[in-house]
């Protein structure tokens, strides 16, 4: 029956072709089903893990947590935080270490959450922030400790 | 009532009064090539348009919306961005043929513009053998796409355009024979005869089942000559980066793309004369008071929407299939629709001598 | 099979085998020019019916190259993992890619990045790094001071 | 008979496929030599996006290379990690808790059904299809959202540190699961309404590149290529890790070797990946997501050898340690690599258009193959 073949050939296909038209038309009359996100006028809503960029949490007497142990910066995978120390003297005489500047490197970070992790005292946290383009790369390079800054108290 | 072909008429006596014949006859050729180029231009920036945001609802996105009004000027700023562009030819292309290549697909467009009846007594060239003429010189596009292919140095092209060659010769035979069945109904292959047998009734509606076969071997023939998808080898994004017209930048390639368009639009365009009554307002037996409501809406708009819709149903093809392979192209054309609707011519001729038809 | 028994299989196939045990699987250690043979009765004889493998890699331990094969048997789901020490300086192994064909690649590679010939390859070239590339970058001693990443 | 043909002849027609071609998925350069439309030879140049991530890694602590290897097959970076991490803890014979091991179970099966959707989309947009490709993306976005919910990224998340994970599930994750699993269902239907039951797709992918079982065993295919020729090799079947012994699911096999054998595969792991989800959702044990490990991981002198089933098929990973906070030499075993090697065997004697599909069916990832 080659020809009864023939036939049944020819009716599959124009089903199987009507199937597909049927649902690529149910999805073209059907408008409430986009999914677009209009970008910059609709804001993404971020998840409240969402690895942005890293930052120094600071209160608002301006002190931070960050005693400058360096964990951060070994556990780093791409040398993206420098941590660059001083010595303070304390009210009671003695020498103490303490940040005096904590370089971040945008441009490196792959935001693997590895600082976090390692960071003793949780001075550091992921931000949401995601719209890091600039015009000029030095830009990306970050001093997180904000100027003026120093240690709470109590925090070794 | 305002129509186009009431436009034409005060044009006409116009410029028969005011210059001497030999003339008004060149400003009247003039003008027509004006309008033709206008509408090509018109043509490419809303079926561009329309082809983006039919694709965009399929895929369950919004399409262009950032410039203009709701993205309405998108096109535009398209052609002007291609417009700008440094049209380059590649090192080793043959720089005659290259160049030439996208404005012999253009012209072959322009020319088929020619036995269209865009509205009611609104037609360039009402020749006695319309149909005919526009299947041969559609023809023509393929030695654009064959020089663009060859031309261009670059095996991509290359294999694009033998592809397209062997399409469009064989899709031809289909879409030819599907005219034919229709031209047998009427017994005339002028362009205004056809429309004025569907006074009563369009082809597919009075045609029965061998008008309906037909009406879609056309279809599936046109969209594989305008080289769309699933029939779109010869460009074949996937597979031959952009087939034949790789190497095209710019204005050059903006023609092509155009062209592309606008035989589209062209052969949408026969197929609603042929199949769906040109520009015949849509009737229904002795319903009159329907029937005279729809002969309010003006014959253009007719003409249009029933263009438009086939011209509908091809991106609808396009943003639903795969693509097809080469042999399987041609297998389905030598081995499905070519003997299809050898049988189908048969069957309208007998309908035809029997007046089956109504 | 056991560890035991393919040990003795192993052993009655090629008398100059020593054994490592006490890793993951078994580990057997082949001299390079006994590797050949030894491939082929590994994938041929219907007891052992290594026809699967699914590591290829190379170790470089400073005085010598270790050549690393691991096998493994689809229908007696059994692994051994077969080693052999080339020479630093001369690096040549036969090839078995006409035996695992996936070994084909992975000879490649460890062409291109460790320097091992591999005797009768039908294609030894390098595989992911430019031709004109000279050093083979997993070496302990390789130094490219315009592409190291120094941490 | 290809094989022996397969040799320049006058006429033919050498073309360069890649590294920039819309079908390559990345930066493959594919050199294939033509007669007619009819392939003759493929030959791979890699090494466009080689990273040389084995020499890094040797460079890096235990718990800093991890995050390395979701860079290689980002598409599943999520096992990746997993097969990492149980190296690692196969040297520091760490026990993992119960929650730790079904929420890597979770989250490895949600990222093979996101690896399978970015798939189907590429798979249809290589045979000519493009409305797939969105409808595919749609789903992958839903897993997307609940991933970052819960690991804080969308593609290279790190989720997976030794001896557990890195942070507790989010208490939407239960929620966001269940309602995916609602959604995917019938999503399934419209994929095999656009591809799998339509015709043309049918004609372009049956009886084309079949790959022989002894061929697939040969050159070391993995994954659903394998498996669409029938070879039985899902690791989590044969030597089950965390809990895949415990589970109910069926290793997908097709007989056929040709590209709609390996596409049925994945098509079919969808579902397969879904019941997994579906058994686990509702029984998440309670109890700590990480085992308590030192700051500093030092692994015992030795070599550890650990495998795992990513989308695109076995994934080991091969530690020397030499008693140092990082491993002596590392290697990655990647599916890819060992499926690309099979294409020149398999695209012989086909037609430029079923190289597409047959590269589509195989499912390439290139930073998987290069590493």
């Amino acid at each position: 029956m080659f020809l009864k073949e023939y036939f049944k050939t020819i009716f599959g296909t124009v089903k199987s072709l009507l199937t597909g038209m049927r649902r690529t038309g149910y999805y073209f009359t059907h408008g409430k089903e986009i999914i677009t996100q209009e970008y910059p006028n609709e804001y993404p809503v971020l998840a409240d893990r969402f690895r942005g960029e890293v930052v120094m949490i600071h209160d608002e007497k301006n002190e931070h947590r960050c005693t400058g142990c360096s964990a951060c910066e070994i556990s780093c995978p791409n040398g993206t935080i420098k941590i660059i120390s001083k010595f303070e003297t304390g009210p009671d005489g003695k020498k103490k270490k303490a940040i005096d500047k904590f370089v971040y490197h945008l441009e490196l970070c792959t935001f693997c959450n590895l600082c976090i992790e390692a960071c003793p005292t949780s001075a550091i946290k992921m931000d949401q922030a995601f719209e890091h383009s600039v015009f000029d790369r030095s830009r990306l390079t970050k001093v997180l400790n904000k100027p003026g800054s120093k240690i709470m108290e109590g925090v070794e | 009532m305002w129509s186009l072909s009431s436009i034409t008429d005060i044009v006409q006596t116009w410029l028969g009064s005011t210059f001497n014949p030999t003339i008004a006859l060149l400003l009247q050729f003039v003008m027509a090539g004006l309008l033709v180029i206008t509408l090509f231009a018109v043509l490419g920036l809303v079926l561009v348009f329309m082809e983006r945001k039919v694709s965009a609802y399929m895929q369950v996105r919004i399409g262009p919306n950032r410039v203009g009004p709701r993205g309405y000027l998108q096109t535009a700023a398209d052609t002007l961005k291609l417009l700008m562009k440094e049209g380059l030819v590649p090192a080793g292309a043959d720089k005659f043929l290259f160049n030439l290549a996208p404005y012999v697909v253009m012209i072959s467009a322009m020319l088929l513009m020619a036995p269209i009846a865009f509205a009611k007594d609104f037609q360039m060239w009402d020749l006695n053998i319309g149909v005919l003429y526009v299947s041969s010189v559609s023809s023509i596009a393929v030695i654009g796409i064959l020089m663009a292919g060859w031309s261009s140095n670059n095996k991509y092209s290359l294999l694009g355009a033998m592809r397209s060659g062997a399409q469009i010769v064989s899709y031809e035979l289909s879409a030819g024979l599907s005219i034919i069945s229709i031209v047998i109904l009427v017994g005339s292959l002028k362009i205004s005869d056809i429309i004025a047998s569907q006074q009563d009734g369009w082809w597919i509606f009075k045609g029965h089942i061998p008008a309906i076969i037909a009406f879609v071997i056309f279809l599936i023939a046109v969209t594989a000559e305008t080289n769309r998808a699933p029939f779109d080898l010869a460009e074949a994004e996937s597979e031959l980066t952009a087939g034949f017209h790789t190497e095209y930048s710019g204005m050059r390639f903006a023609l092509f793309f155009l062209a592309e368009y606008a035989n589209i639009f062209i052969v949408c365009a026969i197929g609603a004369t042929l199949f769906l009554g040109g520009w015949m307002p849509f009737h229904i037996g002795n319903l009159q008071a329907f029937n005279h409501i729809m002969d309010y809406i003006p014959s253009s708009i007719w003409f249009f929407g029933k263009t438009f819709f086939l011209i509908f149903v091809i991106m609808w093809f396009r943003w639903t299939f795969p693509r097809l392979r080469i042999d399987q192209l041609l297998n389905l054309e030598w081995k499905y629709l070519l003997p299809i609707s050898m049988f189908n011519v048969l069957l309208v001729t007998i309908m035809a001598i029997m007046k089956w038809h109504f | 099979m056991t560890n035991e028994e393919l040990k003795a299989k192993l052993t009655g196939i090629n008398s100059a085998l020593t054994f490592e045990e006490g890793g993951q699987w078994l580990n057997v250690n082949v001299e390079p020019k006994d590797w050949l043979p030894f491939a082929k009765e590994l994938r041929e004889n219907p007891e052992l019916n290594f026809d699967y493998m699914f590591c290829l890699t190379c170790v470089d331990w400073k005085t010598h190259l270790g050549m690393v094969y691991h096998l493994n048997s689809k229908n007696l789901k059994h692994i051994i993992v077969v080693k052999s020490k080339l020479d630093r300086n001369n690096p040549e192994i036969e090839t078995i890619s006409h035996i695992w064909r996936t070994a084909e690649f992975h000879e490649r590679e460890v062409y291109d990045l460790f320097g091992v010939t591999f005797l009768h390859h039908p294609d030894l070239r390098r595989l992911l790094l430019t031709d004109e590339w000279v050093g083979w970058p997993l070496r302990k001693d390789y130094e490219d001071p315009v592409n190291m990443i120094k941490l | 008979m290809f094989e022996e043909v397969a040799t320049t002849e006058q006429g033919d027609l050498v073309i360069n496929v890649g590294p920039q071609h819309p079908s390559t998925h990345g930066v493959l350069h594919l050199i294939i030599t033509l007669r007619g439309e009819t392939i003759m030879k493929i030959e791979p140049h890699l090494g466009y996006i080689h990273r040389s991530i084995e020499k890094m890694c040797e460079g890096l602590t235990y718990r800093q290379f991890v995050y390395v290897t979701s860079k290689m097959d980002y598409l599943s970076s999520h096992i990746n990690n997993h097969g990492c991490v149980l190296c690692v803890e196969k040297g520091l014979q760490l026990e993992v808790t119960p929650r730790a091991q079904v929420i890597r179970v979770l989250m490895d099966e949600l990222t093979r059904i996101a690896s399978h959707c970015l798939w189907w989309g590429a798979l249809g947009m290589d045979v000519g299809a493009l409305t797939p490709f969105f409808h595919a993306f749609r789903e992958r976005e839903m897993i997307n959202v609940i991933m970052e919910e819960t690991c804080g990224t969308r593609l290279t998340m790190n989720y997976m540190v030794p001896g557990g994970v890195m942070a507790d599930l989010h208490s939407n994750f239960q929620k966001r699961v269940k309602q995916f699993i609602k959604d995917f269902k019938p999503k399934l239907i419209e994929y095999d309404d656009l591809l799998t039951n339509n015709s043309i797709f049918i004609e372009r992918m049956k009886g084309v590149g079949i790959l022989s079982k002894d061929d697939a065993v040969s050159y070391g295919c993995t994954g659903p290529t394998a498996r669409g020729s029938g070879v039985s090799c899902d690791i989590r079947k044969w030597y089950p890790y965390e809990i895949y012994d415990k589970l109910n699911f069926e290793e997908v096999l097709e007989t056929e070797g040709d590209s709609y054998s390996r596409y049925m595969v994945r098509v079919r792991e969808f579902r397969q990946s879904l019941s997994i989800l579906e058994q686990l959702i509702d029984n998440i044990p309670e109890g700590d997501f990480q085992t308590k490990t030192k700051a500093v991981l030092k692994l015992p002198k030795g070599e550890f050898y650990s495998k795992v089933e990513t989308a695109r098929g076995e994934f080991g990973v091969y530690i020397v340690a030499e008693g140092a906070t990082n491993p002596y030499r590392i290697k990655f075993r990647s599916p890819g690599f060992s499926n690309l090697s099979a294409l020149d065997h398999i695209a012989r004697g086909q037609k430029i258009a079923d190289m597409i599909a047959i590269m589509g069916s195989l499912d390439f990832v290139i930073p998987d193959i290069d590493r």
